[in-house]
């Protein structure tokens, strides 16, 4: 297992270097090389680290541990072919990681960065619609089942696209400088991660990593079905860069606008899912 | 559609909604009567399941009216519950009555409830032994409830 | 002698307990939400509220805000209160009690943010109020829908295939939890976040995941 | 039965939308929480259509639920509005010297007869009304630990029910005490949360 | 079936309407308009013989009752 | 029970609703508290007795104890009003 997760550490940050790199080319900046991120983690795996002292200290020692094992965890019920619903109460639990870690700290940059994280919390929504369509389907949320159905089916990306565009979504507003990013937009600092230094923001960089990539390697699982090792790489990779491009372009939204797109594609995919539910039952 | 000053685009006027505090309680209300309304038009299709768990059984003529489910004291008696073999002595706190209200059914057959609110009867039945757990959690909130309001009130000293 | 009618969704069921009518399960599923609350109960009772840094803008004057004791310690009542009864609402395996511990999530909420004399925090305090009450309705309204269509309150008998529970109850059911637990209504709830006491005022938001998290696990069963 | 369910339901939801479009109308806040009010009527009026004792046993947590969550909420509207202070007594009407020790002493009598949550909530509008007209010495702190050990007392109970089944007996008679204390103990205190020159 | 009944529906709808639209819209009005509905609700449980829960929500509406009367009287001093 | 006396009985039951329903409209209607407070009077009169012929007493006596209560702490915020 512990091969596993060393991997998708090291494939997500490479990820995190090229999200970058994507940015800065198209902005015509040079930008950094891609694996400044494994880079940035190292270093900060050796610099000096502190608790502030304003700091709920218990809290924000283990914000840092809880984010790690969630991420973990959630590669390995990927791997395993658990249940997805498992998968997405991760994905919820991470809000309360971000929430947490902004809240902790007692640094007033660090409590924006919380707020906007709770408020933000409508983007969870579409992942239930997502998981909703997807047992519509395939009638089972054991990823197992759901890779059989979709082995004997075709991918779910043609049955369920609206469900596929809701996952798209949700991914997006967990990628650095994205639209939907307002908890960690540059006026507040670094948002909730602003008082983590030193080994803390190493574990915080090495969960994001799982994060992105466990996000990525779902949706191809979800939607494609099983694939080879490479080609999924490469799907991930490419998913990855067309996230890249609408960071890049698209200025980011005032934070109660975030709450409402994220509601309303929400409220579609609701839409979608009653119908289907009704033609399909 | 027009940007106006002070207006901005329906998302952002959207979105000025939902920041309301004050709109919160309205935003649900709305949300409720649309999903009622629904339900409304779905209400033909609901079937009254007539195979009930704890069935009411009427006999006006008992002093335990409305709530005569036969038995003897200390002895069992028939009760629908959802699952008889996990209380091994069901039924016999329905056919328990205690001798205060023994003396008062035998002389009147007009306090059937006050009869069976006293301890036994099939409600207490009920909400102690088969479905205790819901009491659990119901007597917790109103301590729950009942600390915070004390807490307020008593904050001011 | 209890079995799970439907294991492809959240996988296998690991135990149960039996308290006569309600019979409370653990699946993979559910014991890893359980964990969860577990866990951040634990932190709770364990950790200490941080001290608040505010700015006072315009000026480079800053000034942090103390909880008091006695503050602090109805504060970690109300939170180890709030993490009970998730607790309780995850393992629970009946809707009905299911929906009286989401209930008690939502006065616990109430109660964490309530100790504060800020107006804003109470007034937010109260809205939410306002709302998890009125979520009683579609609460135990859908409860009693089910009761009434089904003849069951078990979530063994509805999960099985052969009791099709009506599509409202289960709208109900959601709109209810999402009224206790504010899902989409975040609003309120992050004005209620702005409270000092992160450990504690986390659990408001652990809570109310958790709940919409076992939420969905029971409609999509049933 | 089946048409009367329908018709029943029909009835309820209609209530519903319009009490929830009063709800949406409605600005002032206490005006609000009057509103919870009647939404709490229409919550059990869905439980009490199914119509069987089990559905009786599931209105009295729906009641507390209700009660306690209003309790809460008000008294969150009393300190934001910052009305902490005890209006003068406004009413004294004869009545309510004459009245109270029979009415009260009925109640409470009767309350204590029924045990359980019936009883506690007769017995607590007896006690409440006795506060309201006579006055009320300060016992704030006894009736809340009683009613502390009374929800200890239920909880052993109900361990007896679930452990130990072949003492149902004592499970009943401890439980119908412990919650009929409960319950009427956390009502007289609303009684006495009147406010006053010795709280 | 049973003549409460219908009368319990009857009260329900016509009370839930006076309280959701009282006339002077003072709270006192809406505060004495909350108790139509109940003896709505009461007639209904009466017509499916729920006596104890009856009695139980009389007592209950009570208290309920005197809470807000509470925090009205309060608001009316302010 | 003989046939003539079942029917008396209705006859009364239907009376006793219509009392109760006519104490509803008034009470909705009514502008003035105190007349809104008689109105509910009026729903309690055409109620106890559907309660007593049910065979309630004990409901019936508890429900009338409790109703003057409700009323007497309505009355407290009434009089305020009315000065």
């Amino acid at each position: 297992m512990i091969d596993y997760l060393i991997f998708g550490t090291i494939i997500g940050l490479l990820f995190h270097g090229i999200h970058r790199k994507v940015i800065a080319r198209i902005q015509g900046r040079p930008g950094p090389p891609i694996w400044q991120e494994i880079l940035h983690t190292l270093k900060f795996s050796f610099k000096q680290t502190w608790i502030p002292k304003t700091a709920s200290q218990t809290l924000f020692v283990w914000v840092v541990l809880v984010a790690i094992g969630i991420w973990s965890a959630a590669l390995i019920v990927l791997v395993t072919e658990g249940s997805i619903l498992l998968l997405f109460g991760i994905y919820m639990l991470h809000k309360i990681v971000e929430h947490g870690m902004g809240l902790s700290s007692g640094s007033p940059y660090g409590k924006f960065g919380a707020i906007r994280s709770v408020m933000s919390a409508a983007s969870e929504l579409p992942l239930f619609a997502t998981v909703g369509a997807i047992y519509l389907f395939t009638g089972s949320l054991l990823l197992t089942d759901i890779l059989a159905w979709q082995s004997a089916h075709g991918p779910l990306l043609i049955f369920a696209f609206p469900a596929a565009v809701a996952l798209y979504v949700v991914i997006l507003s967990k990628m650095h400088y994205s639209p939907f990013a307002i908890i960690e937009s540059k006026e507040i600092v670094s948002g909730n991660m602003t008082e983590h230094f030193g080994v803390w923001r190493a574990g915080l960089e090495v969960a994001f990593a799982l994060k992105t990539y466990v996000l990525l390697f779902a949706f191809v699982l979800l939607f494609l079905g099983p694939l080879p090792l490479w080609l999924v790489l490469a799907v991930m990779l490419l998913l990855l860069l067309s996230l890249s491009f609408i960071c890049a372009f698209c200025p980011m939204l005032s934070p109660y606008d975030t709450v409402t797109m994220q509601s309303l594609t929400m409220g579609i995919v609701a839409v979608y899912i009653v119908i289907v539910g009704v033609i399909l039952a | 559609m027009k940007r106006r000053e002070g207006r901005g685009t329906r998302i952002s006027r959207i979105s000025r909604t939902i920041s309301e505090l004050e709109n919160l309680a309205g935003l649900y209300a709305v949300l409720f009567i649309a999903v009622t309304l629904i339900g409304a038009f779905t209400l033909p299709s609901l079937l009254y399941q007539e195979d009930q768990l704890y069935p009411k059984t009427i006999d006006t003529n008992s002093s335990l009216n409305p709530y005569e489910r036969g038995g003897t004291p200390f002895n069992t008696t028939e009760v629908r519950a959802q699952y008889p073999e996990n209380s091994p002595y069901l039924g016999y706190v329905t056919a328990y009555l205690t001798p205060v209200t023994r003396f008062i059914a035998d002389h009147t057959p007009y306090l059937g409830t006050t009869i069976v609110a006293h301890p036994g009867g099939i409600i207490d039945e009920i909400l102690y032994n088969t479905r205790g757990l819901d009491t659990v959690a119901e007597t917790s909130i109103l301590f729950v409830a009942f600390a915070i309001a004390a807490h307020l009130f008593r904050r001011e000293d | 002698m209890f079995e799970l009618p439907v294991t492809t969704i959240e996988g296998p069921e690991i135990f149960v307990i039996e308290f006569g009518d309600i019979v409370n399960y653990f699946t993979v599923y559910t014991a890893a939400l359980f964990t969860f609350a577990l866990l951040f109960t634990i932190l709770v009772i364990i950790s200490r509220p941080e001290r608040q840094v505010d700015i006072a803008f315009g000026g480079d004057a800053f000034y942090t805000k103390d909880v008091t004791p006695a503050q602090m310690k109805f504060q970690r009542f109300m939170a180890l209160a709030c993490g009970l009864a998730t607790l309780g609402a995850m393992m629970s395996g009946d809707v009905f009690n299911f929906t009286l511990f989401t209930s008690m999530v939502g006065i616990t909420n109430i109660g964490i943010v309530a100790a504060y004399k800020y107006k804003h925090v109470l007034n937010a305090a109260f809205q939410y109020g306002i709302v998890a009450m009125i979520a009683t309705v579609p609460l135990f309204g859908s409860a009693a829908i089910i009761l009434a269509t089904t003849g069951t309150l078990s979530m063994w008998e509805l999960f099985g295939s052969t009791i099709a529970v009506p599509l409202i109850a289960k709208i109900f059911l959601v709109l209810g939890v999402m009224g206790e637990g504010m899902a989409p209504f975040y609003v309120a709830k992050a004005e209620i976040t702005r409270a000092p006491g992160a450990p504690y005022v986390l659990m408001i938001h652990v809570s109310s995941l958790l709940l919409f998290l076992r939420v969905v696990e029971i409609v999509i069963s049933m | 039965m089946e048409e009367i369910y329908i018709l029943g339901l029909l009835a309820v939801f209609l209530s519903i939308v319009i009490g929830f479009w009063a709800l949406v109308k409605e600005e002032d806040d206490l005006h609000r929480i009057l509103l919870t009010d009647l939404a709490e009527i229409l919550a059990l009026a869905l439980i009490a259509l199914v119509a069987t004792d089990l559905a009786e046993a599931l209105i009295l947590p729906g009641l507390v639920v209700g009660i306690s969550e209003l309790m809460a909420i008000s008294e969150v509207f009393l300190v934001r509005e910052g009305l902490t202070r005890q209006p003068e007594r406004m009413l004294h009407i004869e009545v309510m010297d004459s009245a109270p020790a029979i009415l009260a002493l009925a109640l409470i009598g009767y309350g204590v007869l029924l045990s359980g949550f019936s009883g506690g909530a007769v017995a607590g509008i007896g006690v409440i009304f006795y506060f309201i007209c006579k006055g009320h010495d300060e016992r704030f702190a006894i009736f809340e630990v009683l009613s502390g050990y009374a929800w200890v007392m239920w909880i052993v109970a109900f361990f007896i029910f679930v452990l130990v089944p072949q003492y149902w007996f004592f499970g009943v008679l401890i439980a119908g005490a412990a919650i009929l204390l409960k319950v009427a103990g956390k009502m007289s205190l609303v009684g006495t949360m009147r406010g006053g020159a010795n709280v | 079936m049973s003549v409460e009944f219908f009368l319990g529906i009857a009260i329900l709808v016509i009370g839930t309407a006076a309280a959701a639209f009282p006339r002077p819209k003072t709270y006192l009005t809406r505060l004495i308009n909350l108790e139509i509905p109940a003896w709505g609700l009461l007639l209904i449980m009466l017509s499916f013989d729920e006596t104890l829960a009856l009695l139980t929500f009389i007592a209950v509406t009570a208290i309920s009752t005197f809470v807000i009367v509470r925090v009205v009287e309060r608001r009316g001093a302010a | 029970m003989q046939e003539g006396e079942t029917k008396m009985i209705e006859a009364l039951l239907y009376a006793f609703a219509g009392i109760a329903l006519i104490g509803t409209v008034s009470a909705a209607s009514m502008r003035d508290p105190f007349d809104k407070l008689i109105g509910i009077g009026v729903i309690a009169a055409g109620v106890l007795p559907l309660v007593v012929y049910r065979g309630y007493l004990d409901v019936a006596v508890a429900v009338a104890l409790i109703v003057p209560v409700t009323t007497i702490i309505v009355l407290l915020v009434c009089r305020r009003d009315a000065r």
